[in-house]
């Protein structure tokens, strides 16, 4: 099972800013290991991102996203104590979603 | 690794015997706090002459460089046939810009990269260069090839404690990092006019 | 989440109908794979990168700003920003010229979303970054070079 | 200055830095790059997990870690990792961070220390180490470093650090002095702090533990020190043997006063 993510989301002058730390391997499938094969892909290819339960982002990844992805974006609205959601898919069909509050 | 043993007296700046005591149970420690692994056995963490003579606050006296110097010399190995910078740049440029080879993740001794990009500028067009040596950019450009300073340049890549005991630069030749072919192309790196060395 | 928004996203190239439930839990997420912009993901060339998103060839923008570093110590982690000051920014994607594959990231920001994010991509060697911002329906781009540094004894 | 000074007429003469020296990569800025990283660094998951395990109770005795003495009483970790190494009574030893953990998991949860001497980094109960250090080290970010050199089992081994620290030995001739003693420095584009001053070896000692970019891996300072030795091609290093505890008491000691920056994020 996927790690737990690591979401920060703190609301300032009306706008919510929030940064997020994904546990992943982000594989690009060009690499080999020390037997010389191919190293599968295994990469987080879709996110999205919901206050209370409205959208706020949606993102597709590549496998060019680094390891542990990193993500900061903001979105105009979210109160203190707001509920926002992170969830991601990867093209194994390995998921995971996340919540925090709002600081 | 034909490396030599030699019980040099230290001339380390110490006085006292705590002092020698303390050296003699940092000398055991960097053998009992190691483990054999592989191609990287407790045989490497003894120090030979100038290991020992180079490891103090401040390096041996003019005299002991010398002497030590000497002996290193005599360890150069050089071209029979004369033929010193008959290699090809582009096998040397390969040796020059591995850092691989001898550690303990290595299955076998030979093969080893030079690593001389970790310490060294040569191409001036890489921006990845160590600066821990002088910068060898235009090495035979600015230089020349003129007999002398081709045989030091042989000399200095096989055995660097030779020209000065306490240099931070490996004994490529000597140590068994690099073969004659090996060094054979790294010089025509250093020298070869149409080497990036020297653009 | 209302009908219309759902039509926007899936004409603008970003997540579609069917990632957005998968992410909500609504479906198996191997379904939702149909969804993904592969053929912008699998796209060898900056043409074919702009095509997949049928964004032709995007204007140069003032509006559109990078924020990476100009020298990264280490290609596996170079971490890019994108800012557009473009009115009604709906789609931001991160492309690396000299990657195998270009398309690192596309974002689709909703009504109310920042047109400001960040994250980190893979960089094979010293390369342009592009980003390309999808705004009232018409595409611009910015670009930027990262010099990727080797470090370490390489050992 | 030295070395140069030992060269012989002709070796100066030939390899003195050359006319064109400095014209390329001499002055690699990579202040940009390390500020956009600061935040949000990845070491923060492993943090969390080593928090979590700090709390589980496990092992053989089925406990938590929550009564480790870490040397600044049961249970505290705040500001615990900015004191060490220091010196413990109840094992009469001088112990770095990962050392007194070792012992914490022995005597407490009952977890074998040869199972985590004998293991692999990143792998078993020596991976589940790191992350309890990445828990315990985010809590002396900020601190200044506070090592008790008066106690003479430390400064003991500070001297053993010092002398380790210039001990040239192996296939390559290296000690850490060979690339750690002289200022502004580098391997490749890799900058290297002369850790001969107390400004080098506090930023060699408050950078490490590190997340590093270039393996997505969290690195301990055990780990960082044995890949040091690794590189300089000597025998592999025992985990949390004499000269790891030695070294890092020299870099530690000599780094007194300095802020602690853990974890960092490395190449």
């Amino acid at each position: 099972m996927a790690s737990p993510m690591r979401i920060r989301a703190a609301a300032k002058d009306g706008v919510t800013e929030v940064r997020v730390l994904m546990s992943h391997v982000m594989e690009t499938g060009q690499r080999k290991d020390s037997s010389g094969a191919v190293i599968p892909a295994h990469f987080i290819t879709e996110l999205t991102a919901k206050h209370n339960d409205r959208l706020v982002l949606a993102a597709e990844f590549g496998p060019s996203v680094s390891t542990n992805p990193y993500l900061a974006f903001k979105f105009a609205g979210g109160a203190k104590g707001d509920k926002l959601v992170v969830s991601w898919v990867d093209n194994k069909g390995d998921s995971r979603s996340d919540e925090v509050q709002i600081a | 690794m034909k490396k030599l043993f030699l019980a040099l007296p230290l001339a380390l700046g110490l006085s006292g015997a705590s002092a020698d005591e303390l050296q003699t149970r940092v000398e055991q420690m960097m053998l009992d706090s190691f483990k054999a692994n592989g191609i990287a056995g407790l045989d490497r963490q003894k120090q030979d002459a100038v290991q020992k003579a180079c490891s103090g606050l401040t390096p041996p006296d003019a005299e002991t460089m010398k002497k030590l110097e000497a002996a290193e010399m005599a360890t150069i190995k050089w071209p029979t046939d004369g033929n010193f910078t008959g290699g090809d740049w582009k096998e040397g440029q390969k040796i020059a810009a591995s850092g691989r080879g001898l550690t303990w993740t290595d299955k076998t001794a030979d093969n080893n990269g030079g690593g001389c990009y970790n310490c060294h500028a040569m191409d001036p067009k890489e921006v990845s260069e160590g600066t821990i040596g002088p910068s060898l950019e235009g090495y035979g450009k600015l230089r020349g090839s003129s007999e002398e300073v081709v045989k030091y340049t042989w000399g200095k890549l096989w055995n660097s404690k030779a020209y000065n005991a306490c240099s931070d630069m490996p004994r490529n030749g000597y140590g068994g990092i690099l073969t004659e072919t090996q060094i054979r192309h790294v010089m025509a790196y250093l020298f070869d006019p149409a080497s990036p060395v020297n653009q | 989440m209302n009908p219309q928004r759902r039509d926007t996203l899936k004409a603008g190239g970003g997540l579609g109908v069917l990632g957005l439930f998968a992410a909500a839990g609504l479906i198996k997420p191997e379904m939702a794979q149909a969804a993904w912009n592969k053929t912008a993901f699998e796209a060898k060339n900056m043409e074919a990168a702009f095509a997949a998103f049928s964004a032709g060839k995007p204007a140069e923008s003032a509006d559109v700003v990078i924020t990476a570093p100009d020298i990264a110590e280490n290609g596996a982690v170079v971490p890019v920003g994108v800012v557009s000051k473009l009115p009604a920014t709906e789609q931001i994607v991160i492309m690396i010229e000299k990657n195998p594959n270009m398309v690192a990231a596309s974002f689709t920001l909703p009504e109310g979303t920042v047109a400001d994010v960040q994250t980190r991509v893979k960089m094979g060697q010293t390369s342009d970054v592009y980003a390309m911002v999808k705004a009232d329906g018409k595409f611009y781009m910015a670009r930027k070079e990262v010099k990727v540094t080797l470090g370490g004894c390489g050992g | 200055m030295r070395r140069q000074l030992l060269f012989t007429a002709l070796g100066a003469a030939i390899a003195l830095t050359s006319p064109l020296a400095g014209a390329a990569g001499d002055e690699l800025n990579f202040d940009a790059y390390r500020e956009m990283l600061a935040d949000g660094n990845p070491a923060e998951l492993l943090e969390m997990e080593g928090e979590e395990l700090w709390r589980t109770a496990r092992g053989p005795k089925n406990a938590t870690l929550e009564q480790c003495d870490l040397g600044r009483g049961p249970g505290v970790v705040e500001g615990a990792a900015a004191q060490l190494p220091r010196y413990f009574a109840d094992t009469d030893k001088v112990q770095d961070l990962e050392s007194r953990l070792m012992h914490c998991m022995e005597a407490q949860q009952g977890i074998p220390s040869a199972e985590i001497i004998n293991g692999q980094f990143l792998k078993g109960e020596r991976g589940k180490l790191a992350a309890l250090v990445a828990y315990v080290v985010t809590h002396s970010k900020g601190k200044p470093i506070a090592i008790d050199l008066s106690h003479p089992r430390v400064k003991e081994m500070y001297d053993m650090g010092e002398r380790a620290f210039r001990y040239r030995t192996g296939a390559m001739d290296f000690a850490c002095s060979s690339c750690h003693s002289q200022d502004g420095k580098r391997i490749r584009a890799t900058q290297l702090p002369n850790i001969t001053k107390p400004e080098g070896a506090a930023e060699g000692w408050s950078s490490w533990p590190a997340y590093r970019v270039s393996n997505s891996q969290f690195w301990t300072m055990q780990h960082r020190l044995w890949d040091c030795f690794r590189q300089q091609r000597t025998a592999e290093p025992v985990f949390a043997s004499d000269v790891t505890i030695a070294l890092s008491v020299f870099m530690a000691g000599k780094g007194n006063g300095a802020e602690a920056r853990w974890p960092g994020v490395k190449r």
